[in-house]
């Protein structure tokens, strides 16, 4: 059980490595750093579950006969636009918060939110 | 051999993920999320995922550390030290990867070829996609032609983060009225700025004799994606990097007369066209939307008319967008410096008030 | 023939790894940034071509090799230019040794609110 | 062409967005949005007649049959979504040439519409497609333009909320996406039905099991259902008004349907309710919902904040139809996404016509606004009526489907409990209707007029509608009962 | 060989690391960041060999390439950030 899901076992502690770093950190930079790293471990899951011991990429070419599956690869293609997508508009919404607040840091904006209410 | 270089690569980015979290430097952080970046898609490497390692390098490592970078060149570069509620983070993250462990007890083991995944839908693909498409690589084929929908939707969400970033970042370019104090802060602003491409001579020669191969190869990618790793999104990536150095070495109003605005534009939304437009035709022609055999009277001809054309469609649109966002960023930032110094005024000003 | 081949190719890898294992080495035990630099800019280029080469010979397909040669001959205008760029950056913002001694943390300025 | 039907619904706005660059004038482009908006409209309505009278209909993008390939299949429930929301993103747009002018500059213009139009194909996507992994990247879709637009609003706190809303939406869409990939590990598949006749097997699974908590906590976070729901009402409030009307009828009401496919089409009804406490669950988070979120309204200074808790609290009102989980509860579920869009959308562009005139929907601006905006005014007070559930407004079908379901599962004190939220909706509306129409008009308010005829029409067209179905129920409760008996397994 | 090679660059790759992580400067990351880089281009050229499919050195020139980028584009916008090395506020 050990050698058959230790890789899934470190993917899940990467996501939750990202996943707390969005959670707890309060700059909004390093928000949009932990979800990239969120991400990115679950296209690191994806392509896990695509491998086949002793298979090769899936590009076919003469004397192979073992591909690995190219469908997970496919979704992850995808998802890493979604994913630059993502972290672009986040970026671009740090860049104008910080203009208009002054400051990236969710407490910062949360005390000037108060003072306008 | 195998197993332990995809232990290595994994415990390479366990320790990185935790400096992450530490790292106060936002720089520091960044440059490491660009090693992150580049060690998942070594991985992927390892994992036969070559079309996939390729596109997280050029956007993972690159594009996304750049985008950060001109980012933390706007905001600052330090974090603020306290952390709010760690401890319930804390348990929303350990309740959240205990149920992700529980689920892994079930699973079929890694690299097991008897598990689901490898049995149901993907045979189709490695065994008649060269039949049914024509294409050596899988990928390409299930991408740009089984599940072309996907990918048109891919596109779309391109587009929508151009066009998102566009309403939130671009300027409207006003004559500077600059007078006295704030007028020599900009001038020594734009200073610094050029001082980067007048020194670095050396990077400048090597720069402008490298571009054109970056273009070639851009385009080699673009091409050679039905027979290797590669294809539009990949290309469209490299395109838009080579413009990048340009940009980055040697200014942005020289890399803006370059590229206007409003064309790079009308290119991002006329990509998505030409994708559609493929399959608008095949509705012309009777058939499904994205079936290409509508396209020619060979149903693989069609296939390979449909794939091409429709790279084509991702390549521009991804190029296009990349600079888009890249240029809406960067101007945001030479201009930004007397933006943003407005904005701490208007702040000080208000907290005055209270 | 095969057999010098062979031999060679992996006398150029073991020279290749041996130059990286030093420019690592050097990465981390020299005292200070231009050290460091020196290490690295040094090795680094020898050893990815002496890596590379080695790889050519290993595989003598056509494609392959002129693929590599690309890598190769992009690498030995990139690293340079890289290591240039670096250190007269670092020489442009005065970074000189005294300065070395501090901590990044000192350089950026604090975080007040 | 009446067969490429369902992927006309998503292509067209999908392309026009795009198409919309090439428009050099912004009234130009609004035209032109309009008219896309319409033909969605028009297409949707086709197919809902087409899927009343003859069944389900595939359709496979590509010419791939369906594990391989993408396909669309629509059924009555898909159907119905569309419908509501081509028809209230028409209504919405109708207003949107005069609205925006006062709150978006005029620059983003044409960006405003091209997302809107992506905002839109997005959401019809996610309603449209059988493949699971397609609802992801169109969801994406929606929520990027989504944060976009919200992020477009005059105020500062706007960029916050659409910040806020970003991280949660896509920490949502990652963890959709990690129950997708535990689905397709035990199954090896994407498609929502070949899901559905394949995940029996593997039921039992821890990892199906930990699929359908992802999928499920990840949609709740789409949702905004109660713990979960911090980001909406600033979201809401702080958006162009037009946007927080159309995305108060529409967006919370996708991942309504997400969650009623994922759970009775995909993981199965045995499975669902079996697998987690759902009924138990949804209904306790329901309830505290209606509470929290309607007491919450009630201490509102802002009415958009005011209308965005309302929402919430609505948002409550489907969970626990949903939670019952027999036709008739599923019934008023589905009733009750389509009237709270109707009533919604109302309100909220009303609210977007006393923003024009006054700048700010400050409930102190509202003193006597009862005599200087009668119109206006009068929309909103119908707009609220519906929302308590007075009779003869769709408030009161929907609600009265709910409470009957809940009696037929025997659950007395939970009806008590939502004649009891009513009442609490009753207390917000009262304040507003206090604020209007008994003080005078404020003295920097004098000069206010009623709002222009071109906001005027739009808005009376939701509540005409509002009024129309709650006398004439025919149409709503008809389609309902059919999707909720189609996803319950009987032929209707 | 091929596999001491890439042990071999797999401990500098480590060593590059240990050094990104401890900075002690913005420079010495840098230096890190770029030799790290250039490893993993040998990484992925090695690797296509020992798994037997050496032709997918394309994602090698990629890699080699968005290394530089990333380089020139570390050094651009750390030199004129707002927080900039004391020396050239003294300017």
């Amino acid at each position: 059980m050990l050698m058959g899901l230790y890789n899934y076992w470190i993917v899940v502690v990467l996501m939750m490595v990202g996943f707390y770093i969005v959670i707890a950190h309060g700059n909004l930079i390093k928000k949009i750093v932990g979800l990239s790293i969120f991400q990115t471990s679950v296209f690191i899951f994806y392509i896990s579950m695509a491998k086949v011991d002793g298979g090769t990429a899936p590009i076919l070419a003469d004397g192979i006969t073992q591909y690995s599956n190219p469908l997970p690869h496919v979704l992850i293609l995808t998802a890493i636009v979604v994913g630059i997508a993502t972290t672009a508009l986040g970026l671009a919404l740090a860049v104008r918060i910080k203009e208009t607040y002054g400051s990236i840091e969710e407490e910062e904006i949360q005390k000037k939110d108060n003072l306008d209410c | 051999m195998e197993s332990l270089i995809d232990i290595v690569l994994l415990a390479f980015l366990v320790g990185i993920a935790f400096a992450i979290v530490w790292m106060k430097d936002l720089l520091a952080v960044i440059m490491l999320l660009g090693i992150y970046g580049l060690l998942s898609a070594s991985f992927f490497v390892a994992m036969d995922a070559v079309d996939v390692a390729f596109t997280e390098a050029s956007v993972g490592a690159g594009i996304s550390t750049l985008l950060m970078l001109v980012t933390i060149a706007m905001t600052g570069r330090s974090e603020h030290p306290v952390r709010h509620k760690p401890f319930l983070a804390l348990a929303v993250v350990i309740i959240t990867g205990s149920l992700l462990i529980y689920g892994t007890l079930d699973m079929p083991y890694f690299g097991s070829a008897q598990a689901p995944v490898h049995q149901h839908v993907a045979p189709r693909y490695i065994n008649d996609s060269i039949e049914e498409v024509g294409v050596p690589n899988i990928v390409t084929s299930v991408l740009a032609s089984y599940r072309a929908f996907d990918t048109f939707g891919e596109v779309v969400v391109i587009f929508t983060a151009g066009m998102g970033v566009l309403a939130l970042l671009s300027v409207v370019r006003r004559p500077k009225n600059t007078t006295g104090d704030k007028a020599r802060d900009i001038a020594k602003i734009d200073l610094i700025n050029d001082s980067m491409h007048e020194q670095h001579l050396v990077l400048r020669i090597v720069t402008k004799m490298l571009i054109p191969f970056i273009f070639l190869y851009a385009f080699y990618v673009q091409f050679h994606g039905d027979y290797g790793p590669g294809g539009g999104f990949q290309a469209g990536v490299i395109f838009a990097s080579a413009i990048f150095l340009y940009a980055m070495l040697f200014g942005m109003s020289t890399a803006r007369r370059v590229i206007n605005q409003s064309f790079i534009q009308l290119l991002a939304a006329i990509g998505v066209l030409l994708y559609g437009s493929v399959g608008v035709v095949s509705l012309l022609n009777g058939k499904n939307f994205f079936d290409y055999s509508a396209l020619s009277v060979d149903p693989i001809a069609g296939q390979h008319l449909g794939i091409l054309l429709i790279e084509l469609g991702v390549g521009c649109t991804v190029a296009s967008v990349m600079v888009i966002i890249f240029f809406s960023f960067a101007d945001r930032k030479d201009n930004g410096q007397n933006l943003e110094s407005n904005g701490i005024e208007n702040n000080l000003k208000e907290n005055n008030k209270k | 023939m095969d057999t010098f081949i062979n031999i060679s190719s992996s006398v150029f890898l073991l020279t290749g790894s041996f130059l990286c294992i030093s420019g690592g080495v050097g990465i981390l035990r020299f005292p200070d940034f231009y050290t460091r630099m020196h290490a690295v800019g040094v090795t680094e280029t020898l050893a990815t071509a002496m890596i590379l080469i080695g790889l050519m010979l290993h595989n003598p397909d056509f494609f392959v090799d002129i693929k590599l040669m690309i890598i190769l001959i992009m690498s030995l205008f990139i690293s340079p230019t890289a290591s240039h760029a670096l250190a007269s950056a670092a020489m442009r913002n005065d970074f000189s040794q005294k300065n070395n001694e501090k901590p990044d943390s000192e350089q950026v300025k604090p975080w007040n609110p | 062409m009446l067969t490429h039907l369902p992927v006309l619904q998503v292509i067209v706005p999908l392309m026009a967005a795009p198409l919309c660059l090439f428009l050099t004038r912004s009234r130009l482009v609004w035209l032109f949005a309009l008219m896309v908006s319409g033909l969605a409209f028009l297409i949707s309505a086709l197919l809902l007649q087409q899927v009343m009278t003859s069944g389900i209909i595939i359709y496979e993008l590509g010419g791939w049959d369906a594990p391989w390939g993408i396909e669309y299949r629509i059924d009555h429930l898909n159907a119905f979504l569309l419908l509501i929301i081509s028809s209230v993103s028409t209504v919405v747009l109708l207003a949107a040439d005069t609205s925006i002018q006062k709150e978006i500059p005029a620059e983003k213009h044409s960006y405003f519409y091209i997302l809107y139009l992506l905002s839109l194909a997005g959401m019809l996507g996610i309603v449209a497609t059988g493949d699971a992994f397609n609802v992801f990247v169109f969801l994406e879709i929606s929520s990027l333009s989504a944060y976009a637009l919200i992020a477009l609003g005059k105020d500062r706190r706007a960029l916050w909320a659409a910040y806020q809303y970003l991280i949660m939406g896509t920490i949502g869409a990652t963890f959709i996406l990690i129950g997708i990939g535990l689905m397709y590990q035990m199954t090896g598949t994407l498609n929502m039905h070949d899901l559905s006749i394949r995940l029996p097997e593997v039921a039992h699974t821890r990892t199906v099991f930990t699929a359908f908590a992802f999928v499920i906590v990840g949609i709740c976070l789409k949702l905004a259902l109660f713990p979960l729901h911090l980001w909406l009402p600033n979201a809401y409030a702080y958006a162009p008004s037009i946007v927080t009307a159309f995305f108060a009828a529409t967006a919370t009401k996708v991942a309504i349907y997400l969650l009623i496919r994922f759970t009775f089409s995909v993981f199965g009804l045995s499975f669902s309710f079996t697998a987690l406490p759902l009924h138990i669950l949804f209904l306790v988070l329901g309830l505290s919902g209606i509470f929290a979120a309607s007491i919450a309204a009630i201490y509102q200074k802002n009415v958009k904040h005011l209308f965005a808790y309302s929402s919430i609290a609505q948002i409550g009102y489907m969970i626990v139809g949903f939670s019952v989980s027999t036709t008739t509860g599923l019934m008023a579920t589905l009733l009750h996404l389509f009237n709270h869009a109707l009533m919604k959308s109302a309100l909220f562009l009303a609210l977007g016509a006393v923003m024009y005139r006054i700048g700010s929907v400050q409930l102190s601006q509202f003193q006597g606004l009862g005599r200087q905006m009668p119109i206006t005014m009068a929309a909103i007070v119908i707009g609220g009526l519906s929302l308590i559930g007075v009779p003869l407004t769709v408030g009161f079908v929907s609600k009265w489907y709910l409470i009957l379901a809940v009696i037929e599962s025997g659950w007395w004190p939970v009806a008590l409990l939502i004649l009891l939220g009513s009442l609490l909706a009753v207390v917000y509306v009262w304040r507003i209707v206090e604020m209007a129409y008994f003080r005078p008009p404020l003295t920097s308010n004098e000069n206010i007029k009623e709002a222009p005829f071109s906001l005027l029409v739009p808005i009376w067209i939701l509540v005409m509608a509002n009024i129309y179905f709650g006398i004439d129920t025919r149409l709503s409760i008809e389609v309902a009962q059919a999707a909720s008996q189609s996803l319950f397994g009987v032929n209707p | 060989m091929l596999i001491a090679a890439t042990l071999a660059i797999l401990i500098v790759m480590v060593m590059a690391i240990t050094r990104g992580i401890m900075g002690p400067t913005l420079y010495d990351r840098i230096l890190a960041v770029n030799m790290f880089g250039t490893k993993t281009v040998l990484l992925i050229s090695l690797l296509g060999f020992v798994m037997g499919r050496p032709e997918f050195l394309d994602i090698a020139i990629v890699y080699a390439l968005i290394n530089f980028i990333s380089v020139i584009g570390v050094l651009r916008y750390s030199d004129s950030s707002i927080f900039k090395h004391s020396n050239q506020q003294k300017k």
